[in-house]
């Protein structure tokens, strides 16, 4: 236990933090009063759907004076945040003895997270290294998980899809042994989702985006089978599932119209809850397949600190507290979804959600760089987006598709000024 | 151009009955003058006929069609609204001639037809002009084309010449004369104008309160007022009248009152035989006196005196109540003066002060 | 005297089109509130019929800070929907009847005065409707905490929502004045009324159906206006829309809440409306003027 | 008609509070918008610190593909969207502009859809069209017939997204039609009864000529709307698939949010604004010139009138 | 309570002009009635005195003040407008005490004035009836009690009976009559009813074509009409216009026509003098005629009778020219027979054929 003496210079501070509406954010606010128990720091919660968070993120981190002690913000707002030099950089708390908890045990992190989440100004800009420094903490990450109908694929003894071959395979096999039903649950509403699942497919597959000198490379082999295996995943899904966004995915899954589905450890709870789902019971779980390597994507939320928060100091201790090992575990045996590694292992959380341990073991190959974290990703990512949105619904050719892309990618990021050093 | 039939007809606006149980029948081809004191009904009626006005109680026929229910569009009809109810976005020729475009009419047969009234109308100057570039009889002139453009089988007129001249509607009224004679449709006529009413009307209907006091020919109206209030609402200046007796003398039977005692015809005696002793009201119209030579049997001191033109309205006395009397004079007579004169036996008009009923 | 029209006896047809009219617009809202009692496993499943088992599970949880007890399901209340109805309230009443005062006052100088300036007005006023708030929002939100320093307050609100209805109460007001009898300004111009009590004494009584209409319009837009009160609201002034969204993760679409939470959202300008649209009634005028 | 002689700071006592309203919150931030169509802004920076680059933001837009797919759908949805709605909706409207039984319970009913938020409404038809669940789809099953693919194919996107709208806004062209309609003076109507005009002729010569200059300005004011759609199609479709129903509207609010470039979304409003601005102009000179003609016309049988009279 | 003074007043609608270069004095406490047929202007005149409508050329001042540019609410007046424009929203009692309402008057004050007026109009029955429930006489009559309530030093009235019936206008002129007399103020009155004009103007002027033909008392305008148009205008029936000859016989004169022949007096004679051989209009009032035995001057075929109670209107033909006669006689005259009739020489009226100016 921390000594109170921690807190005291703040006991009159009202912290005042902004989280998305998130099942994770609401776990951790029925943990919160906890903080107030034990510290005496009143804090209140603004919640907002979180991409109108992040809308009023960015509007209010531009304020000479904000609003806001502590904001959890979406990943891919790293690099605009960090880039206007709006977040501290977390090196000025951690060094300061009066504030840094000495048993937070930081190698307990799960690297995954803060690498993808936390950390900025390394290699590419985005990714740690050498020249990177922390600027939040992951709180509230997911990672991408392969669930699977028990029931299905012992009936029709199944194996367990450990590669990309065997996933693909299954996928189509499954409508032919249940008719009807439909293999591989995806998203593929045109735009970001397209993108999403297309991203899915693409790091395994040992595809990327950029290579390291940022010349586009989505339309290289590798890209292309990935964009094939979406292709394939969707055509053997259920009628209309190229307007399926993730709750639509999901709702398909929970109503036993699907065999598999590949996306986010967030899910998870709700196959469980027998007012969402019809299976419930149902639902096991397996890390994403491995094709030429293993990657899962990661993503989500992570916890920052504003350059002009009102109480800094006070919202470290805060974000602190909600990170340390004992208050990721009460969080994650609310439902939440741990950053921790030790958090996953934890015997009575595996007895209240039995596929932790699966999940702890995924998060092993989390791979941070699934997709570029710059500013002129929003906009490639539409442009990917509708393109095989176009692709799986009006059958464009694949390698055409995936040529316009990389091209006017490369016009995106000629013009953002990626090409000034050749 | 089939009669119109007013059976039973009744007309409340929620508690207000504004028509109360009216019977009438308008024949083939006449040409039926209501009028009575402003609010009594009449525009209600016309619009009841017309099919604007739903009707609460009792039928309507035209010939023997029941069209109580009809729309006003089934019941071939022109009318003259008392507000006009011009089209504000057409102007005066597609105002006057909507009606006929409706009703796909060669076109050049609408031009003549709009042109010829247009001219009788003094309107060929302005028909292009919108209604709100218009003056108020102008306005009205219009309203009056759009009926007289039309062929309809009933005419139905609510005070058509109220805001026009006396020379206009002179005119106007002779053209009516003349097309009702012409054409002998079915028309319809309301008016405040006593010599509108007496020179149109092959029939008059007064009515009161929703109710018809009397209906007949001018001259029956005139001369023959069924009551009170028929007399006092026909003719111009208005009928005087007077409180007064039935007295005996000997055979001859006198109307006397204070100041006065006139002997009534030995037919009038015979008629109102059983009445004497009884009072009565007595009415005059302003007209009935003439000037005698100090023969006569009233000499009346001349309190206020008007000359208008050719004809004098003088106001005197008679046992302390005002009365009017309207003779033709060379000359203005001066107030102040007496005068003497005599009143037709004829022109004598009783009433009984209860019912109002002529006697 | 131009109320009691003859009743035409009305086609039988005219119900059937009714009735599917009726359908065609109220289908989706019957079908909404339907799926608001139900639980998101009936609303997402392809098999389920038209009868399933009502619960009230989301009306629980859209207004569980209004129960006097804990509804089961709930595991956590978010607090703040009963804050959020006040501020959406007196915003979109507050803004509403400034709009509508504001609007027809400039629609009444536009239609009734010559004067320099007045094409020009009345053009500029419909380009500003014209924008996209997704631009604004910057500039507003910028503007707003820097210059004025409304930041976050009801007031700063009001103001934008007022601003943005305006172009549309001037334009659509100006075609319902022009219709008022000038004759009517006349006469009290006559009686001795000025300029402000001709219009308010006068004018703004007879246009009361055009009022009606516009008011039901500016009222729903400020109701449901969503963009700018994200931005321009702090959590004391935040309105219902912002709130409701709360309810869409990308992950979870909690249909279910999401339904009843827009049928409550409803009631208050279906009740607007209804009262509103009382005022739309015939013959504002008549018996004015002759002719 | 009038005399303006007396005070002629009356218009403005009138429009001076409206005026600043408008100047304060609308136009100066607009001016800021314009300003900043020339500039490189993300929403983190403030105005001051984004870079001046002149036209670059129109010239790229000019020559980008999928901005003019985006306008054409715009202008596509945009036409089809406001005649199909002015046309129900002034239907509608003289439908049942009649003395009925519980007439203000109707109007609140096909007032409803506009009532509901957008966002609802948009996940609302987006749960009718869904392929599976959808009753549209379910129905059609039913019936015996192929399910189709309403957000799932472009052209029948796009006409998904169209019906929605018409759903969503027939009741304003229907509201102002029915306050119109219920302005109109009752006596021109009685008029035409009597004129023999059947309840067709009624509403073509006379209740529509009457009503048309409320039902041009609703017009315009839905035109521009139109082109202002935004979350019904953003929840229901995302602009998908492809492009097909990208409307400006949606281009403009991503490209501020998710590609944060204020700049080029200002750019590419004021695209917009132009063409609503010609779109309006046309209208405003056409009212006009017909005025015009009108007054000419007038004015030369006035003038003729008028040498009649003298030479008389 | 001042004079109105209209100066060089010019009024047009864009290239028509309906005013032409009016000049006109209304004294202090003066009832000036404006007459002229149908669409010549007088309303527009009103409209200018009352400040509704703005003036093209010219001034208008009342006392000393120029209140050409004055908004219409400072220059103290009271209106009763053509078309009656009442507050639709306002019941009776609101639209009468709406004035006074503005000016602050005292509640209690406001609804005895309200109230005595309403009697007066009899509207007390209806006084929280809106305008849309009443009937167009009503209507007129709260135009008119929304004028009467009021204070103000000068009263417009156009128009304000036309619609009222013959008892009610006879009742309200009276009522105006009696109310100019006590009060004093201006009144400018406008209407076609000639008994208004000729009891109730002090002053008469009549327009024609948006200029003044003649403006004088009631009898001057009768006796002495200044020119053709007047003569035809005032009085009614209206004046019989004859082509004639003046022909100098010895010492007299006579103006003759096919088949006539009448005398002038020697006073006429002499002011002649200079025009003999020339043609004039001959213009002869209806009522001028005068029956006598067979010794006067003309026998005139009855052609039309019209009796309308206590007199009768009769057409005739003189030299090819129809005529019109009113006497009054006990009993209608039948048409087709022969009459013979007198004139007196005063009531014969000439004109210039071109300048239509009288001689
Ligand atoms: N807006 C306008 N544009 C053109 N001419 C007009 C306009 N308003 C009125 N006029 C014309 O001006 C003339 C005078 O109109 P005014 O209303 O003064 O006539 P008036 O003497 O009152 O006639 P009435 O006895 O019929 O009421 C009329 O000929 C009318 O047609
Ligand atoms: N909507 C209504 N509600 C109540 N009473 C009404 C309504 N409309 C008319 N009335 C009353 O009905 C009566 C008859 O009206 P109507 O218009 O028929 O009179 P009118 O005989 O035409 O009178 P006027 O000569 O003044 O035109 C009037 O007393 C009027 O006040
Ligand atoms: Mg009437
Ligand atoms: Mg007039």
């Amino acid at each position: 236990q921390m000594p109170a003496a921690v807190y005291e210079p703040y006991q009159d501070v009202t912290l005042v933090v902004n989280f998305p509406a998130h099942p994770h954010y609401d776990a951790a606010m029925r943990v919160l009063p906890l903080f107030t128990e034990e510290t005496g720091i009143e804090v209140e919660v603004d919640q907002l759907q979180y991409l109108r968070m992040r809308e009023r993120q960015t509007l209010e981190l531009t304020q000479d004076e904000g609003d806001y002690d502590l904001i959890a913000y979406v990943v891919f707002s790293k690099a605009d945040y960090v880039f206007a030099d709006q977040l501290h950089n977390l090196a000025r708390f951690f060094m300061d003895p009066s504030l840094a908890d000495p048993n937070y045990n930081p190698d307990d992190l799960i690297d995954g997270y803060v690498q993808n989440i936390g950390v900025a100004g390394g290699t590419k800009g985005y990714l740690p290294g050498p020249t990177g420094s922390l600027f939040g903490i992951p709180f509230g990450s997911e990672t991408s998980v392969l669930g699977y109908r028990t029931d299905i694929f012992e009936e029709h003894g199944l194996e367990v899809p450990e590669t990309y071959e065997e996933l693909l395979e299954l996928a189509c096999l499954i409508p032919e042994l249940e008719p009807g039903m439909g293999g591989l649950a995806s998203r593929a509403a045109s735009g970001h989702q397209a993108s999403h699942a297309y991203l899915l497919h693409l790091n395994p597959l040992g595809g990327g985006i950029f290579d390291d000198n940022w010349e586009p490379i989505v339309n290289n082999a590798q890209g292309v089978e990935a964009a094939e295996a979406l292709k394939s995943i969707v055509d053997c899904g259920i009628e209309g599932s190229t307007t399926f966004g993730p709750s639509e995915a999901a709702a398909a899954f929970a109503q036993g119209q699907y065999g598999m589905f590949l996306d986010s450890i967030a899910f998870a709870a709700g196959f469980e809850d027998p007012s969402r789902s019809t299976i419930a019971g149902n639902v096991g779980w397996a890390m994403h397949p491995m094709g030429v390597e293993r990657a899962s994507q990661t993503g989500g939320f992570g916890l920052a600190i504003p350059r002009n928060a009102p109480n800094a100091e006070a919202a470290f201790l805060l974000m602190q507290w909600l990170t340390s090992p004992r208050i990721d575990l009460m969080i994650a045996m609310e439902g939440g979804n741990p950053s921790r590694f030790s958090t996953y292992q934890d015997a009575a959380l595996n007895e209240r959600f039995p596929y932790s341990a699966t999940f702890g073991e995924a998060l092993r190959f989390a791979d941070p760089d699934w997709r570029p974290i710059i500013p002129t990703w929003g906009e490639i990512n539409a442009d990917l987006g509708t393109t095989l949105s176009q692709v799986l619904t009006e059958g464009v050719d694949i390698q055409e598709a995936l040529d316009g892309v990389a091209e006017r990618a490369r016009g995106i990021m000629d013009e953002a000024g990626y090409y000034a050093w050749q | 151009m089939p009669e119109i039939r007013l059976e039973n007809l009744r007309k409340a606006y929620g508690p207000v009955t504004v028509i109360e149980n009216l019977n009438l029948t308008m024949d083939d081809g006449e040409f039926t003058v209501l009028v009575g004191p402003s609010g009594c009904g009449k525009s209600t009626t016309l619009r009841m006929i017309a099919g604007l006005e739903s009707v609460t109680g009792g039928s309507i026929s035209i010939g023997d069609r029941d069209v109580t229910r009809l729309d006003p569009k089934d019941r071939d009809l022109a009318m003259v609204f008392q507000d006009y109810a011009l089209y504000p976005h057409m102007n005066v020729a597609k105002n006057m001639s909507f009606a006929l475009r409706l009703a796909r009419y060669p076109k050049a047969e609408i031009d003549s037809r709009v042109k010829e009234v247009a001219v009788t109308l003094g309107l060929d100057q302005h028909l292009d002009r919108r209604p709100g570039e218009l003056s108020g009889g102008q306005r009205q002139r219009v309203a009056m084309g759009r009926a007289l453009v039309r062929d309809a089988s009933t005419f139905l007129f609510d005070e058509p010449l109220s805001n026009l001249d006396a020379k206009l509607r002179g005119q106007m009224r002779a053209e009516l004369a003349l097309m009702s004679k012409r054409i002998q449709k079915n028309m319809v006529y309301v008016t405040h104008d006593q010599i509108e009413a007496m020179t149109l009307g092959d029939k008059i209907v007064v009515m009161r309160g929703g109710e018809i006091m009397q209906a007949g020919t001018p001259e029956e109206l005139y001369r023959r007022p069924a009551n009170r209030f028929v007399a006092g609402f026909i003719g111009s200046p208005t009928m005087n009248f007077l409180s007064a007796e039935l007295q005996q003398e000997g055979d001859a039977l006198f109307v006397s009152g204070p100041g006065f005692q006139i002997p009534l015809s030995p037919e009038r005696t015979q008629s109102l035989d059983g009445r004497k002793d009884r009072s009565v009201q007595l009415g005059i119209r302003p007209s009935a006196f003439a000037e005698d030579d100090g023969s006569g049997s009233l000499t009346l001191p001349i309190v206020l005196s008007e000359y208008i033109g050719a004809q004098s309205v003088l106001m005197s006395e008679l046992g302390g109540q005002s009365i009017q009397i309207e003779i033709s004079t060379a000359a203005p007579i001066p107030a102040g003066e007496s005068r003497s004169f005599r009143i037709d036996n004829e022109e004598l008009h009783l009433f009984d002060p209860q019912t109002e009923a002529a006697l | 005297m131009s109320q009691g029209h003859i009743e035409n006896r009305t086609n039988p047809a005219f119900y059937v089109l009714l009735i599917c009219l009726v359908v065609m617009s109220a289908g989706p809202i019957v079908l909404m509130l339907a799926n608001s009692f139900k639980l998101n496993v009936d609303i997402t499943s392809p098999t389920a019929s038209l009868f399933f088992m009502p619960t009230l599970q989301n009306y629980e949880t859209a207004l569980c800070e209004f129960l006097p007890y804990d509804p089961e399901h709930l595991r956590r209340c978010d607090p703040t929907f009963g804050r959020a109805l006040v501020n959406s309230l007196i915003i979109s009443l507050v803004s509403t009847a400034l709009t509508l005062v504001l609007g027809c006052m400039a629609a009444y100088a536009i239609v009734r005065f010559r004067f320099m300036g007045r094409d020009a007005a009345s053009f500029t006023t419909l380009i500003m409707r014209m924008v996209p708030p997704a631009v604004l929002l910057v500039p507003v939100f910028g503007i707003w905490n820097e210059q004025f320093g409304l930041d976050g307050t009801r007031s700063g609100i009001i103001l934008v929502y007022v601003a943005m209805n305006l172009p549309f109460v001037i334009w659509i007001l100006q075609s319902f004045i022009v219709q008022v009898p000038i004759q009517l300004e006349e006469a009290a111009r006559i009686d001795g009324a000025g300029p402000f009590r001709v219009f308010f004494l006068v004018v703004l009584p007879l246009i009361k159906p055009g009022l009606a209409a516009a008011a039901i319009f500016t009222f729903r837009v400020a109701w449901n206006e969503f963009l700018l009160a994200n931005a321009l609201s702090d959590r004391n002034s935040r309105t219902v829309p912002v709130t409701i969204v709360n309810s869409i993760t990308e992950y979870n679409i909690d249909w279910g809440v999401i339904m009843a939470t827009g049928m409550l959202l409803a009631i208050p300008p279906i009740l607007f409306t209804f009262f509103a649209s009382r005022q739309i009634i015939t013959g504002m005028t008549a018996g004015a003027v002759k002719g | 008609m009038n005399i303006q002689a007396a005070n002629r700071l009356t218009p403005y006592m009138f429009l001076a509070p409206a005026a600043a309203v408008m100047i304060i919150a609308l136009l100066y931030p607009i001016g800021y918008m314009v300003y900043a169509s020339f500039l490189d802004w993300n929403p983190s920076q403030r105005i001051g610190e984004a870079e001046f680059i002149g036209l670059r933001n129109y010239i790229n837009l000019w020559n980008s593909d999928s901005f003019w797919e985006s306008f054409w759908v715009t202008i596509r949805f945009a036409a089809l969207v406001v005649s199909l709605e002015m046309f129900l909706g002034v239907g509608l409207a003289l439908l049942l502009d009649r003395q009925l039984r519980g007439m203000a319970v109707l109007r609140t009913i096909f007032i409803l859809p506009m009532m509901i938020a957008p966002i609802v409404v948009g996940l609302m038809w987006r749960y009718m069209y869904h392929p599976q669940v959808g009753v549209f789809n379910r129905w059609l099953n039913d019936l015996g017939f192929d399910t189709i693919p309403f957000l799932g194919d472009s052209s029948w996107a796009f006409a998904s997204i169209v019906i929605a709208d018409i759903w969503q806004w027939t009741p304003f062209i229907f509201i102002l039609a029915l306050a119109a309609l219920q302005s109109l003076p009752s006596s021109a109507l009685e008029a035409a009864r009597v004129d023999g005009a059947t309840g067709w002729q009624q509403i073509l010569y006379i209740k529509l000529p009457l009503m048309m200059p409320v039902l041009i300005v609703t017009c315009l004011l839905r035109l521009i709307d139109a082109f202002k759609v935004l979350e019904v199609i953003l929840v229901m479709t995302n602009g998908g698939p492809g492009l097909s129903t990208e409307i400006l509207a949606l281009r403009i609010s991503r490209t501020a949010s998710e590609f944060r470039q204020l700049g080029e979304a200002a750019a590419m409003s004021n695209y917009l604004l132009i063409l609503l601005m010609i779109i309006t102009a046309v209208m405003f000179v056409y009212t006009r010139l017909n005025d015009a003609r009108l007054a000419r016309i007038r004015a030369a049988g006035a003038r003729a009138a008028q040498a009649e009279e003298e030479a008389v």
